[in-house]
């Protein structure tokens, strides 16, 4: 565990010393809740909408697939168009496309960029390493199915898709947030002790806490 | 040609090892470890070796030993060199030449991570490179077997089943006999 | 008037020669970059000890996409390990392609037939022209300068549809097999080629107009992240970053390959080693790439074979040996070297990357004393790419 | 088969005659066969009971033919001679194939038999003008072309195997 | 810095009066390029399941599974690649790779799923909407990665060869071995072909790794007659080989004869081992052919006396007295044999059955008898004139060349057949005349037609090559004869077509095209049948036959419960089906012995 995250005494500016402990008192440990609709079904249905047409992906190129979004944010494809553009941080993003293969060192920040995305939120699977590990499937550092940390909402084909497939796929998405059957955020608080467990069963070096948003 | 002088001028100062000539600008001299370093200074500072290209390991399992393999690029005389250093596999301890080469600080981090070579005094060498809390022996030592260690820790996506044509030839066509 | 920082605060070298850093002390602040992009330096993360807007030491974090290349390979065949070579640059793939390529071609003894040569290089600085401009987009980017990015990004993909028409895909083109190249030029390649060639060079003048000739790139580019011409050797620094020290440190024609030999070109050098120089040489570097790749089109052979006969590729062997291959790509020294022990497999294939030393050891001792603000314009003026580093 | 029968086939005849005088190849060649099978050896005994089955079921054919109304008031109709007929007579004559003919043998005999048959056919139905008879001759063309067909691939099969 | 810098940026205004680069319709005007890597297509009726795909891919991308409507047949698995888009990373080396050429890809890109298990499909079988795409990648004519040219067999030249019966076939050396063996794929289509199911990949892989100690006891695992096999099997193999359809079939025959060429006799026996305790069962083969002998290896290494009447003064049956020396040396037969008899076969020369010795009296003495006679009775046309002495059946003719009887060849000879046996007749007496009149005249008339002429096309090539006129659709009438007797030659007509539509013999001639092909002699070589005369009256009524065949079970177990019988005899001629039918008569024997073992 690195240095900055053991329990320590510090001495403040004032002088007077006192004990942090980060991994305690710096984050809420409280977990994840289902979030149900609270309105009439016309006005989740209206919500439903505007959420499709607001997609704002996390500026997270998480693997190879990131390349072939910088075409998507340029004139020539242009996904702003659609309601879809990128964000540098996770809590205004909305969507965290994963872009192909996740090394264990990246999928822990992973887990904590999504975690401090605000709901509802959903995630896209670029090409083959999502799916089943891809061309890494004998690799000791990638994992193999995303869905086994991460709720996946879709899966896009190719290694790597290419700009259009991605429009294709954030339309499909579109269309499922419509239909109200985005429910990853949901599901990821439903099922969030076999998520962290799967997610601790390959990251060694656990040391943050459970939820961190 | 030039190469070959040079290994023959070399030779019996260094107690020079076998000599492989490659292409007519690579060639790979074996040496021995304790007279790398005098050997790596003379290449830079007396023969215009300048530029270390590379350092890097191989897993000679079979033998119990590692190769370390020196890269050095002559840019005047369009040549390369390649020292191969022979070292024990057990504990494997090699002198640094971050003296030499800035730069050779982070291969040596790297073997140390993915091989487990020791080389004493190189600076940050315990620290995390590439890997983040692993466990396990070396990745990139040949007795790391990297199927077995994925399959044991991450899932397949399951529904996958195949034959081989000829067993199933077999069952389809002959099977009785 | 120059920058006079108040160094009295700083750190002092404790025995081992690290910084006596006491983060209790209040004094200094530790910032981390990344992993997320920091500008378009890929998924690296910097860990900045800084004093004020001052940085006073600076740690690079690789790994972030490290899935074992090396040992992958170890297992694969010598043809199972063409298609997955590429993945180890994204933005330049080829470089990648053809020095396995080459390696083990150089290793099983097999002769490529002289077209294949000629659409190998072709190839290559089409790759270049590609990560060029991807540089640029983001060297500008890294000082606020969106508008580039924008363009350059545009011309980026047209030479991506040549791609695609040449290779079958956008960016992982595997292309370049062992043995030769896996097609010729499709019909009418070269018109199509020459038309994107002038976007390319219109694009390239108003990049030139509004990057370079701008008062505001120019006050936080000249001068800045000055790399000393006898670091060089020290810190194995090669291509633009080299050549911008004055250096002409080009393997295209120190060591020539392909048909480097029979083309007519110069190295691209510059004087001054700062940001701004080292992205002029890129962008005159692109320029010599267009020019090259018009010399390549002309000067090519029209029909022939691309591929030359392999065994069965299926239990292929190689017999005991090594070897090393380099090229120059567009961030400089690309190299594999292949060990083979007689087996179906390499023994052993390490991988490397210009951006290893770069973004590493050059790097963390370019970053003391930088201002915070020029720290992503710094790592992007080096030109790295991560998955080389780490593989 | 009597001299007489012979002989009425021999200027023009009527559809009647015809009619007896093939059921009656038919009949003998069964009977011929059926006499045959058990002289051969057993391993060839399939083939001459096969035979046996196939004439027998020819005249079965024949024999029904003669009854059907549709065909009674053409029995008498005046039919030409055909030119090759002798061929066909001649194989009502009982070939010798000895105590124990080989397969070959017999092949060849039936061959040679089943040959005659359907030239007969074919030139009966040539002369006749269409309408029933002539499609019951092309029948019976037919059913004899199949059957030699069917006998001369066996034959070929059996004798031109064509070695290792 | 000058002002200049502070103006040129603004020159970046002039794009408000260009027209936009957007592409309109991103989701449908950008079909991928005509050599586009995209989604996979496979044609049904081009694949052979042979598995290639699914060994070259790197990221195990490819399972081969059955699918319905594609049953197993021989040179087809029927199993067809099922790819996993969550392995596979569109590098294409399934589609270079892929022997038939079946396996492609379109230029369709799009594919989006929640369920990922949706990726898993068979491409052909799993309709999609890319599968009559008619761009995208395919593989370059010229990128083979497997070699389609077949290692040349080195061979005596014609000049060479013609006067003597020295064997044609030099042999592999060790690397042309190597290459060859390199070429193959080892997708195992071909093991289902053999009669005997041989391991043939395992044994062509020992020839790459240079293991031929290994490869012998491979071959031995499921053929003691590697010599032979070696040299004349029929090799219907190479039918199936998936590398028929890149370019030539692996040479198998050819690597099997190279495996028994490198290890010497006596290492041979070593590998082999010696057989098992004695059992104190009494077996009695009738016939050293391949068949018997096959049968006595077996059951000899098992424990089993195993007494073998053979008629003749030699073993090895029709491949001894029935294929010329020239393609099957006496010397590489009787090394087969050697190890069949170091195993403690008995075999009894010169006892014929039936006649030196009863069947009733086989019956009697031993537990088990097994009858494989094959065929050595030759066929005649019985065409007017054959029953002339001077037209000969070939099977007797080529007896008597074994024997070293002394042939007269005449001056001129007509050969009637298209199988191997007439080229060897052909070859055999070419070879006589010359050495005994200086010059070759021999005719040889086939009923088919040279596409389907029976023989081997080596065996065509190589009696072209050695002066045979080989004239194809030509039907035998009659032998001619004149007035003093003296046989003058053959009278042959025209065959305008040999095959119905079921493909069966129906030859139809052109009685108008008559020739007469002249020659002192004229032999028959248009097919055998086996001498039964030997079971007598008694027996052949009382056992069950099977169109003129002795009826066995799929074991090879007669009606009678003590005999057995295999071979050319029951199965008609081929040297690798007598082989395999003796080893499933050896089981069935010996499972015999076990149960009367264990009911006792």
């Amino acid at each position: 565990m690195k240095e900055e995250l053991l329990k320590r005494m510090v001495k403040g500016p004032d002088g007077v010393e006192f004990e942090v402990e980060p991994l305690r008192d710096y984050y809420c440990e409280a977990g994840p809740t289902v979030q149900t609709p609270a309105y009439t079904a016309i006005i989740e249905k209206l919500f439903n909408w505007a959420r499709s047409e607001s997609i704002w992906i996390l500026g997270f190129g998480t693997g190879c697939g990131a390349i072939e979004m910088r075409p998507l944010m340029t004139p020539r494809f242009d996904a702003y168009r659609y309601g879809i553009q990128w964000r540098p941080t996770p809590r205004q993003a909305n969507l965290f496309v994963i872009s192909g293969y996740l090394s264990t060192k990246t999928l822990k920040r992973v887990i904590r960029s999504y975690e401090q995305m605000q709901s509802p939120k959903y995630v896209v699977g670029l090409g083959s390493c999502t799916i089943n590990g891809g061309m890494y499937w004998d690799s000791y550092n990638t994992i193999k199915r995303l869905d086994d940390y991460l709720p996946v909402d879709l899966y896009i084909a190719g290694c790597m898709p290419r700009p259009e497939a991605l429009l294709a796929g954030f339309e499909d998405l579109k269309k499922l947030i419509r239909a109200g059957k985005a429910e990853g955020a949901n599901q990821y608080a439903e099922n969030f002790e076999w998520y962290k467990a799967n997610q601790k069963s390959v990251i060694h070096d656990w040391d943050m806490p459970d939820y961190n948003w | 040609m030039v190469m070959q002088a040079l290994y023959d001028t070399l030779k019996p100062r260094f107690l020079l090892g076998e000599f492989t000539k490659q292409r007519d600008d690579l060639a790979f001299i074996t040496v021995e470890a304790v007279r790398l370093h005098a050997l790596l200074r003379h290449l830079r500072d007396q023969e215009g070796f300048t530029h270390l290209v590379l350092l890097t390991a191989v897993d000679w399992l079979e033998d119990g030993q590692f190769q370390l393999t020196y890269l050095l690029n002559n840019r005047a005389k369009r040549q390369d060199v390649g020292l191969r250093v022979l070292i024990a596999r057990d504990n494997a301890t090699m002198e640094s030449i971050h003296d030499l080469w800035a730069a050779a600080a982070t291969y040596q981090r790297e073997l140390r991570e993915m091989f487990g070579i020791d080389f004493p005094d190189s600076p940050r060498l315990h620290e995390d490179f590439i890997l983040e809390g692993w466990q396990d022996i070396p990745p990139y030592r040949r007795d790391f077997d990297t199927l077995k260690y994925a399959q044991e820790n991450y899932r397949d996506r399951p529904g996958r089943e195949t034959r081989d044509p000829a067993q199933h030839m077999k069952q389809q066509l002959y099977g009785e006999d | 008037m120059a920058y006079q920082p108040d160094r009295s605060q700083y750190p002092q070298k404790k025995a081992d020669g690290t910084l006596d850093i006491d983060l209790a002390s209040g004094k200094y602040l530790k910032l981390w970059q990344g992993p997320q992009h920091p500008g378009i330096t890929g998924n690296m993360a910097i860990e900045l000890t800084v004093c004020g807007d001052e940085v006073v030491e600076g740690k690079t974090h690789v790994g972030y996409l490290h899935r074992g290349f090396e040992k992958l390979m170890e297992r694969r065949t010598f043809m199972q390990c063409f298609p997955i070579v590429c993945r180890i640059c994204v933005p330049e793939p080829d470089f990648n392609e053809y020095c396995y390529a080459a390696a083990v071609e150089e290793l099983a003894g097999l002769e490529v037939p002289e077209l294949a040569h000629w659409i190998r290089t072709l190839i290559l600085e089409m790759g270049r022209i590609n990560s060029y401009l991807m540089y640029l987009g983001g060297q500008a980017g890294a000082f606020g300068q969106g508008v580039i990015g924008q363009w350059t990004t545009y011309v980026r993909d047209l030479m991506l549809d040549r791609f695609e028409e040449l290779t079958g895909a956008r960016i992982y083109h595997m292309f370049i097999i062992p043995g030769g190249v896996r097609d010729n030029l499709p019909e009418g390649f070269a018109a199509r080629m020459e038309t994107t060639l002038q976007e390319i060079e219109s694009t390239l003048g108003d990049v030139e107009r509004v990057m370079f000739h701008n008062a505001v790139f120019k006050k936080r580019a000249v001068g800045v992240g000055i790399i000393a011409p006898e670091l060089l050797d020290s810190y194995g620094i090669t291509g633009p970053n080299a050549r911008a020290a004055g250096v002409a440190k080009d393997v295209r024609k120190d060591q020539p390959y392909l048909v480097y030999p029979e083309l007519d070109f110069e190295a691209v050098t510059g004087k001054d080693s700062d940001i701004y120089t080292r992205a002029d040489v890129r962008r005159r570097d692109l320029l010599l790439s267009i020019d090259l790749i018009r010399q390549i089109l002309v000067k090519m052979p029209k029909s022939g074979a691309v591929m030359t006969k392999l065994p069965n590729v299926l239990h292929w062997k190689i017999p005991r040996g090594e070897t090393y291959i380099r090229g120059e790509c567009s961030r400089g020294e690309y190299g594999y070297y292949l060990v083979t022990d007689g087996s179906g497999y390499p023994r052993r294939v390490n991988v490397r990357g210009p951006s290893y030393t770069h973004s590493i050891a050059l790097f963390e001792r370019l970053v003391v004393n930088a201002n915070i603000s020029d720290v992503a314009a710094l790592l992007v003026s080096l030109h790295t790419y991560p998955p080389e580093i780490e593989r | 088969m009597s001299e007489a029968s012979i002989e009425r086939l021999k200027s023009k005849t009527t559809l009647k005659d015809i009619l007896e005088v093939a059921t009656e190849f038919e009949r003998t060649a069964r009977d011929f066969y059926a006499a045959l099978a058990p002289k051969v050896q057993k391993n060839l005994r399939y083939l001459v009971q096969e035979l046996a089955e196939e004439e027998q079921r020819h005249y079965d054919l024949f024999t029904q033919m003669a009854e059907r109304d549709d065909l009674e008031q053409q029995l008498q109709t005046e039919v030409e001679r055909p030119v090759n007929d002798h061929k066909f007579s001649d194989c009502i004559h009982l070939p010798d194939l000895g105590e124990q003919p080989d397969d070959q043998a017999v092949l060849q005999y039936a061959l040679k038999r089943e040959h005659a048959a359907m030239e007969q056919y074919h030139s009966l139905a040539q002369s006749t003008e269409p309408g029933a008879i002539h499609d019951l001759f092309l029948y019976l063309a037919n059913e004899e072309t199949k059957h030699k067909n069917e006998l001369e691939k066996v034959y070929y099969e059996t004798v031109h195997s064509g070695g290792v | 810095m000058s002002i200049r810098d502070v103006l040129s940026p603004f020159t970046a205004w002039k794009n408000l009066f260009r027209d936009p680069v957007t592409i309109a319709d991103p989701l449908n005007e950008r079909p991928g390029a005509a050599r586009y890597r995209g989604f996979h297509k496979n044609d049904m009726d081009k694949c052979i399941g042979c598995g290639t795909c699914e060994t070259i891919c790197q990221n195990g991308a490819i399972d081969m599974l059955p699918v319905s409507g594609v049953p197993a047949k021989l040179g087809d698995s029927g199993l067809r690649p099922r790819i996993d888009y969550g392995r596979c990373c569109w590098c294409a080396l399934c589609v270079d790779v892929c022997m038939t050429g079946s396996l492609t890809m379109s230029n369709e890109y799009k594919w989006v799923e929640s369920n990922p298990d949706l990726f898993r499909f068979t491409p052909g079988v799993d309709k999609k909407h890319w599968d009559n795409a008619e761009l995208g990648y395919q593989r370059h004519a010229e990128k083979h990665l497997t070699p389609g040219e077949r290692v040349e067999m080195p061979e005596l030249e014609p000049a060479a060869r013609i006067g003597s019966f020295t064997e044609i076939v030099d042999g592999y050396s060790i690397e042309q071995a190597k290459l060859e063996a390199d070429r193959c794929v080892s997708c195992g289509l071909c093991i289902a072909t053999c009669p005997a199911h041989m391991a043939i990949p395992d044994y062509i892989k020992a020839v790459r790794d240079g293991d031929y100690e290994r490869g012998v006891q491979l071959l031995y695992e499921t053929n003691p007659f590697s010599q032979v096999c070696g040299r004349v099997c029929t090799h219907r193999c190479e039918d199936s080989c998936a590398a028929r359809h890149e370019g030539d079939p692996i040479a198998i025959r050819w690597l099997k004869r190279h495996i028994i060429d490198q290890v010497p006799q006596e290492k041979v026996l070593e590998l082999i081992g010696k057989p098992a305790a004695p059992t104190g069962k009494k077996v009695a083969i009738i016939g050293a052919g391949p068949a018997g002998l096959t049968a006595a290896f077996d059951l000899a290494r098992k424990g089993h006396a195993v007494t073998v009447f053979e008629a003749q003064a030699a073993a090895g049956g029709m491949t001894r007295y029935g294929i010329p020396e020239y393609r099957l040396p006496y010397d590489a037969l009787d090394k087969d044999i050697a190890v069949i008899t170091a195993m403690g076969v008995d075999i009894q020369y010169n006892q014929r059955v039936g006649t030196d010795i009863a069947m009733q009296q086989l019956q009697s003495d031993y537990d088990a008898v097994m009858l494989a006679i094959g065929l050595h009775q030759g066929r005649s046309t019985r065409i007017p004139g054959s029953d002339h002495p001077q037209v000969r059946k070939a099977v007797d003719l080529l007896r008597q060349i074994t024997t070293g009887e002394k042939i007269e060849a005449p001056k001129s000879m007509v050969v009637i057949g298209g199988g191997n046996v007439a080229m060897d007749i052909a070859r055999s007496m070419a070879r006589l005349q010359l050495q005994q009149h200086g010059e070759i005249r021999v005719t040889l008339t086939a009923l088919e037609d040279k596409a389907h002429f029976l023989a081997d096309p080596v065996e065509i090539k190589e009696s072209l090559e050695e002066q045979i006129n080989i004239l194809d659709s030509r039907g035998p009438q009659a032998c001619v004869i004149d007035d003093s007797g003296k046989l003058l030659g053959l009278k042959t007509w025209k065959v305008l077509s040999i095959f119905d539509a079921e493909r069966r013999f129906a030859p139809q001639y052109d009685e108008s095209d008559e020739q007469i092909h002249e020659g002192e002699m004229v032999v028959e070589a248009i097919g055998q049948m086996a001498d039964v005369s030997l079971l007598g009256n008694e027996l052949t009524e009382k056992l069950e036959w099977n169109r003129g065949r002795i009826q066995i079970d799929s074991n090879g177990r007669t009606s009678e419960n003590w005999l057995w019988s295999a071979g050319d005899c029951v199965k008609g001629p081929d040297v690798i089906n007598a082989v395999a039918d003796g080893h499933r008569v050896a089981i069935s024997i010996d499972s015999v012995f076990t149960q009367q073992e264990a009911k006792s």
